[in-house]
């Protein structure tokens, strides 16, 4: 261990302009325009007149030193040596020189792992979370659903055809690690069993208190099972959203039937046109699929499709849903209506239908 | 060392257009890294079972911080030995992610030397994540961090690592400088960063303009939104080329040569019909005007913010646990975002002393608002009620009066009332 | 006897335009009602007081039923012994307040010789409210009433007095018989309306088209609004004189010769853009169409209502006690109403059965659902869940799935779990 | 008392054709449109060519029988001893030929008490409760004010000059007996104190576990007052709702000083164009003031003149606010904004603003 006089501590990280290329150094803050030259293609133009042309390609976002030494050389290459990750987990490449433009295209096309595109009204890349590479609370994978999802829409990640930006995400859990409430379509990880309790561990390895206080229904009771100081819970209040496993964990929820996928549609972040939006549930459950999640790939792929043709210009999923109404949504996507997406939890109510407005659907 | 076991599933995942990240940890693997092979190998085994196979937890660290590494074992490392630890380090990234090779290359060697050369670029707070460390070499891996001029991130019930928008550096619409708020911010509060002190997690995201290109306001505790009080600056000229279809709509986002039609794409999709073009001139009521950016994105050469620009503030923005995921909500309208922004951290100081002081455990600030009310958290942080604040008044005749307010105060005798009301 | 107090502030409710109670009450007075004279006395006391005089309830009532009337007492009966009772007698009145003169001078004359005189036409939930009578005088003026056919309305926990618009009988968008659908209602339920045997009241209102002039959505536990399924009538040449300002917009609503801007007034306004006007005919995409009226109520001479009628079913509006208010929610979209209603019946007596079972002490109907879930309120009514129900699906991910719909059940052993995830 | 024998029961009210004049027999369901021939006078069309012609006059609905004998005695004369009461309380007179309409509008017109209007873009009868005249849960008055208020807004009510239609309400307490919570403007009396207890005879007038019970904020609990068996009132957590005292008689909350008014606006209850809305609070606290009420006359008319000044036509009050914004209708109106208009109830956080969209105001 080091020498705690030596110890350097609370530097933060390092001054942020140390990594602008020459071109940002000269023109920031005096940028005047933008233009997308085609799907992963852009120039800023600054007032001075200098220009910085951007290459967007696809980040895998988990990735090994092999890849990241591969990014770090085009750069070297074509980029004096600077570049940057945007914060869906692109890999954005500048030049200050349309001539330099194609030579980089054709480096990064030379790689075969770095699709150019990303930008503009088609779908960038899905952020997403650590799934079963790393987390220990996730109910379905993340790197391979992306993976599945990305192969099958591949055409809309270097193209300029959809009615608006389609941002995707994925969270493994409920915790989502990820703006998964507030995305154009959300791939989230679910839980449908309440936890297995260890009852011979639990005294030992939770605080009783803090687990029974960590469930937001109150499913969670003090219990004692053959002798052991345990917990119990009340099957019927639990909606498995795996806090208290957070918190103690002799309290699995993991279940290969029991987890799967819920798919949501509609939210935003963007305060453009209408205000932010949360996702609202479109399917309750897909099953876990590995390992390449079909049927999740073609649900997806069907509201991709539907919005495609059916949106106007300029309008984000949620917008159209809204604009058609959900019933609408649900009649022409084909998606099934259920009990589940009716709301019932604290705020409910205000996802009533309260009024006699309505469309009639088949 | 290299592939050590049988990957059929994950093999699966080799195929397609988008790039593998399987192929690229087979890569890692046979370049030398066991943990790269044990981790396929692992995987393989939960994508046959269906279900994770990392145990819950595991409290390790660095010595001094309360956070930065999340501790993570194998629950079969008989199998897996390359992964029986497999710890992350979250090492703070530069803001907005710009990145000289030069200076990433630090962080490679030693990852190389010392992990297991898998990374994530980045996590979903914004760090560079070192994904699979062993417990001795998280010291070690520290200590050569700093020196190189690095730090770790943010975990546990403490400030996170802010984070930000490419803004200026490379966008015409940036408000504020979101990256030396960002670097300003990390800097100020490292202590809170490092040592966690808090009821729970607390997060600063910064977007240069309402677009919000780093989702704050669905994602961080504290949004700070780029925004404008002044007019949209236009230029009728370049009004003129969008009309001609010399110019293409929304910075050529629907492919070049896209025509905008401007009442139709741009006034009537106004939220705020607050504009209005006669064929040639186009002109906005920017009292009006929410700034939600609109015109602006489909008409990047012929309009801009205006140059009196400062921050919206935003507060509460959290992900479903346990009360179900809120948005942040306006708390300061408007701030001017000046170095060295004092006027900022001073709300911020207030805003976290009241929940340090009035926070349960695991509440972030946003349920704790929820809990004792919009009110009573403009109060500790100072402020005026403003409609603002509010999407709408309130619609239910509850309120809670303060004796203070109420002429005579609340204390009555019932014997004074039962001398005008027989019972 | 006459005018027994001086009323120096009730007489500055004698001036201005507007008809003045205190007169008319002093003219009931001067005719010899006791009561009236007493009533400005004391209603002059609580001027003075800024608090009423009546105390609290009181139970009384006519024999075999369990409500149609309010106990009131008096808190100053010696000043005022005119009024110390007053109780109310709600009668039921017929649906949508037609009268006949001679039917009512049946009411009259009774409340003439054994009352105060004083009458709301008509209390809030619709009732003839005979305001003021004295206990004894309670079952002689019941005997009379049902004598001439007249019979009390609810009060209580227990069916509330149905009312209705006056739909068919007058106007020209009634899409139900709403009269009927009332009188039957009322009829078919005596039982509920005079034996309080619930948690709490109960109300329906009756409107015949989604313009709600009995304000049911905001009134009524059950709602019962006229719509239609078909398409909106449309005659072009109506149209044309609109267009032309031959008629009047919104039938005269804003005077005579207001002319309609078809294009801004109606199509610009309708909720679901579904309508389009090129300066001659309209088009009316009805499928899209939500019924909203606006069309209709802009041109009644042009548009009407389809012919394929029905209702939508709306539970739950209520006053604000005890969680808040709220207003009616869909639970059947459409439903055909023909004598004598066995469907909508059916259904009734299923909701009934579910808050009987269910429902807490003064616990409406709407907030036993918002308690135990539209969900759980839709399987007790049989119905199947379906998008018009509700706004929007849920956005937050809490789904409390039931043990049957999750292969293998809840059922688990954690030994079974240990086998494959070490500890 | 009655023999129980001879008692009838349960028969109902009277059927309601009896009480239809010939030509609304005659027409019923067959009505083919309207028009309103000027304030409070409209004529509606039956498919048959047949037309009825109807005079709407303000009601006080709080009436003697010296009031009503004067309004059948005009149907007597005029309309063949037939009229009605709207869903508001006013009082409608129809006759079959238009030649009849002015002899009857003449005949109201000299009665001085049944003033012509009520329809179309203007102020209609305000729908009100019993107020001190009956009720034992006051804070307000509410024929006087009522009096008061249509007094002042008189020329709008035989006119068609508002943007749209105008309904305002009273009720005099937050039992809200009327569509207080979905009215363009709501007058509701509100108390400002918690309930005053009388410990010596709460036990004997009240169940102390149900008034426990009926608090929606759980302020009161058991308590034990000079050896009474009796309730404390935690002061901080009550809102004042009153129905502590409509459970248990001992806790009266009416106090001079403590009552008023609150004012709502921008609610509504038809599903045209927009979905129905609940009224929002626009000033939480305005003094009782008999015997006019001057100053909620003062604030009544204010926001009326505003509106019609500022609103689009066939725009609600509600469809009004939330067009130019709830920010701007406080600068225009002049109202103060303070902390009473943050919702901080059940679903106090859907009212907050999660957006950056919103507009600058002085
Ligand atoms: C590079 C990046 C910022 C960064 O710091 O890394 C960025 C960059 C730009 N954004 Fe963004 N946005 C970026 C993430 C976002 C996000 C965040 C997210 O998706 O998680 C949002 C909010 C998304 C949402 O609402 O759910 C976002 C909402 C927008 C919008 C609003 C679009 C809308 O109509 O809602 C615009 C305006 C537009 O596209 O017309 C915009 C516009 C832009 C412009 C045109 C700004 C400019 O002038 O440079 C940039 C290129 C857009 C493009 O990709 O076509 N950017 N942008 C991010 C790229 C992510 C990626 O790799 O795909
Ligand atoms: C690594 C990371 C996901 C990723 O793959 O990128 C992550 C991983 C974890 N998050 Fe997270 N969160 C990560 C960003 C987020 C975000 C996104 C963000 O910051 O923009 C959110 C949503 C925003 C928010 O803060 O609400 C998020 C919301 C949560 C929550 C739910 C918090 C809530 O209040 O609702 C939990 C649960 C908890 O704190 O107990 C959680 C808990 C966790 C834990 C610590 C699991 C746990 O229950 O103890 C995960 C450790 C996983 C692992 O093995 O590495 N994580 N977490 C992200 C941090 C990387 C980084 O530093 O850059
Ligand atoms: C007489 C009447 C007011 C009027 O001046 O017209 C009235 C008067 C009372 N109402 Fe009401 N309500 C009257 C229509 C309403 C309405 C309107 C409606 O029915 O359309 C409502 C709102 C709709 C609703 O039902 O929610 C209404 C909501 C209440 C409430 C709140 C109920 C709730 O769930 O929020 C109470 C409180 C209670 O039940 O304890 C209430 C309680 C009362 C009591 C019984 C007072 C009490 O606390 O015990 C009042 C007796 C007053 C008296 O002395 O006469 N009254 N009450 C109305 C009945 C007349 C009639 O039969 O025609
Ligand atoms: C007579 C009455 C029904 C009854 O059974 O008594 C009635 C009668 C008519 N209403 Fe109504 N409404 C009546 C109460 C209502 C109510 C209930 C209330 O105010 O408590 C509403 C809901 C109010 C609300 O939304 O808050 C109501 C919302 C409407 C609307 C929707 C207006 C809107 O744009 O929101 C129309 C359509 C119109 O006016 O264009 C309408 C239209 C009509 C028409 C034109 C219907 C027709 O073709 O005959 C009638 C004459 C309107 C007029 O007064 O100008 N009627 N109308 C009620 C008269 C009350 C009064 O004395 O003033
Ligand atoms: S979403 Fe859940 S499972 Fe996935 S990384 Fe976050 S905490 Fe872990
Ligand atoms: S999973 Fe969630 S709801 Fe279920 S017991 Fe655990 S904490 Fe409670
Ligand atoms: S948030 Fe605004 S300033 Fe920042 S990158 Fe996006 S568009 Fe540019
Ligand atoms: S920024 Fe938005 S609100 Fe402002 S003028 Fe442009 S489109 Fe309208
Ligand atoms: S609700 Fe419809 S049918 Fe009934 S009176 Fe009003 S407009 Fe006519
Ligand atoms: S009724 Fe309403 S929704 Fe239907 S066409 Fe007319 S205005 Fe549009
Ligand atoms: S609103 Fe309140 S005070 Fe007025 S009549 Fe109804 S219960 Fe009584
Ligand atoms: S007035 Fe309402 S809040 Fe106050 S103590 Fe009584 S019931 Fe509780």
């Amino acid at each position: 261990m080091a020498d705690m006089a030596e110890r350097i501590t609370d530097i933060g990280p390092p001054k942020y302009d140390e990594m602008w290329p020459q071109i940002i150094k000269d023109n920031y803050g005096k940028w005047a325009h933008h233009d997308l030259l085609e799907p992963g293609v852009m120039v800023h133009v600054s007032e001075s007149g200098a220009k910085v042309f951007t290459v967007r390609c696809g980040g895998t976002r988990l990735m090994t030193l092999v890849h990241l030494e591969r990014i770090c050389k085009i750069a070297d290459e074509h980029c004096g040596g600077f570049f940057r990750f945007t914060t869906r987990n692109n890999i954005e490449f500048m030049v200050d020189d349309q001539s330099k433009v194609e030579p980089l295209k054709k480096a990064l096309s030379d790689t075969g792992v770095l699709p150019i595109g990303g930008t503009g009204a088609g779908v960038t890349n899905i952020v997403h979370t650590q799934g079963w590479v790393h987390c220990h609370t996730p109910a379905i994978d993340a790197s391979g659903i992306v993976k599945s999802v990305m192969d099958d829409l591949f055409e809309y990640f270097g193209s300029h055809k959809l009615p608006a930006q389609v941002r995707i995400s994925l969270a493994c859990c409920l915790n989502m690690c990820g703006a998964v409430h507030c995305s154009d379509i959300s791939i989230l990880g679910v839980h449908r069993k309440p936890p297995v309790i260890e009852h011979s561990h639990l005294d030992k390895m939770c605080e009783i208190p803090t687990t029974i206080a960590a469930c937001p229904t109150a499913a969670i009771k003090p219990s004692k099972v053959d002798d052991f100081k345990s917990v119990a819970v009340n099957a019927d209040r639990c909606m498995f959203c795996g806090n208290c496993y957070t918190m103690c964990p002799a309290m699995p929820l993991a279940d290969a039937d029991g987890d799967g996928i819920a798919l949501w549609v509609g939210g935003k972040v963007s305060n453009t046109r209408s205000m932010p939006k949360f996702s609202k549930l479109a399917i309750p459950f897909i099953p876990n699929e590995p390992p390449r999640w079909p049927s999740t790939v073609k649900a997806i792929r069907n509201i991709v499709e539907v919005y495609a043709k059916d949106a106007n210009k300029y309008e984000r999923i949620g917008e159209w849903a809204e604009r058609i109404g959900w019933e609408r949504f649900f009649e022409k996507t084909g998606i099934e209506f259920s009990h589940h997406h009716i709301d019932d939890y604290r705020l409910a109510m205000t996802t009533w239908r309260n009024s006699t407005q309505f469309k009639f659907t088949k | 060392m290299a592939i050590k076991h049988q990957t059929p599933m994950l093999d699966e995942l080799e195929k397609g257009p988008w790039p593998s990240f399987v192929t690229d940890i087979k890569a890692q693997a046979e370049a030398g890294k066991d943990a790269c092979a044990d981790l396929l190998g692992q995987l393989e085994l939960s994508y046959n079972d269906k279900e994770g196979h990392w145990k819950h937890g595991g409290i390790v660290g660095v010595l001094g911080y309360g956070g930065g590494v999340i501790g993570r074992y194998s629950d079969v490392p008989d199998k897996f030995p390359g992964v029986e630890h497999f710890h992350t380090l979250r090492v703070n990234q530069p803001a907005s992610k710009f990145y000289k090779t030069e200076r990433l290359r630090e962080i490679m060697d030693i990852w190389d030397r010392r992990g297991s050369g898998m990374l994530n670029m980045h996590g979903s707070t914004g760090d560079i994540i070192l994904l699979g460390a062993f417990t001795e070499q998280l010291e070690p891996i520290f200590a050569e961090l700093t020196r190189k001029g690095w730090d770790l991130g943010g975990s546990g019930s403490a400030l996170r690592t802010p984070s930000c928008c490419v803004g200026k550096a490379r966008c015409e619409w940036g408000c504020i400088d979101t990256q030396d708020i960002c670097y300003n911010l990390t800097q100020e509060f490292q202590d809170e960063l490092h040592r966690p002190a808090w009821p729970y997690k607390f997060k600063f995201k910064v977007s240069g303009c309402p677009n919000d290109c780093v989702a704050s306001i669905a994602r961080s505790d504290c949004s700070i939104i780029g925004t404008w009080r002044d007019n949209i600056r236009i230029d009728q000229k370049a009004v003129a080329a969008y009309a001609g279809g010399e110019l293409s709509a929304n910075g050529g986002a629907h492919g070049q040569g896209t025509k905008l039609d401007i009442q139709k794409d741009v006034c009537d999709l106004c939220p705020t019909q607050c504009m209005a073009f006669d064929g040639k001139t186009l002109k906005i009521n920017d009292a009006e005007c929410t700034r939600c950016m609109h015109c602006i994105n489909m008409m990047p050469q012929a309009l801009r913010p205006g140059t009196d620009t400062g921050a919206t503030i935003l507060i509460g923005a959290k992900a479903p646990i346990l009360e179900g995921a809120q948005m942040g909500s306006v708390i300061i309208p408007f701030i001017k975002m000046e170095e060295p922004y004092d006027e900022f951290k001073e709300f911020v100081e207030k805003m976290w002393d009241w929940w340090d002081e009035n926070g349960k455990n695991r509440e972030r600030i946003g349920e704790l608002i929820q809990r004792l009310g919009l009110s009573a958290f403009i109060k500790a942080c100072e402020l005026d009620p403003i409609p603002q604040m509010i999407k709408e008044p309130r619609s239910n005749p509850y309120i809670f009066y303060k004796e203070d307010e109420v002429p005579g105060g609340f204390e009555r005798q019932i014997e004074d009332y039962r001398k005008r009301h027989a019972r």
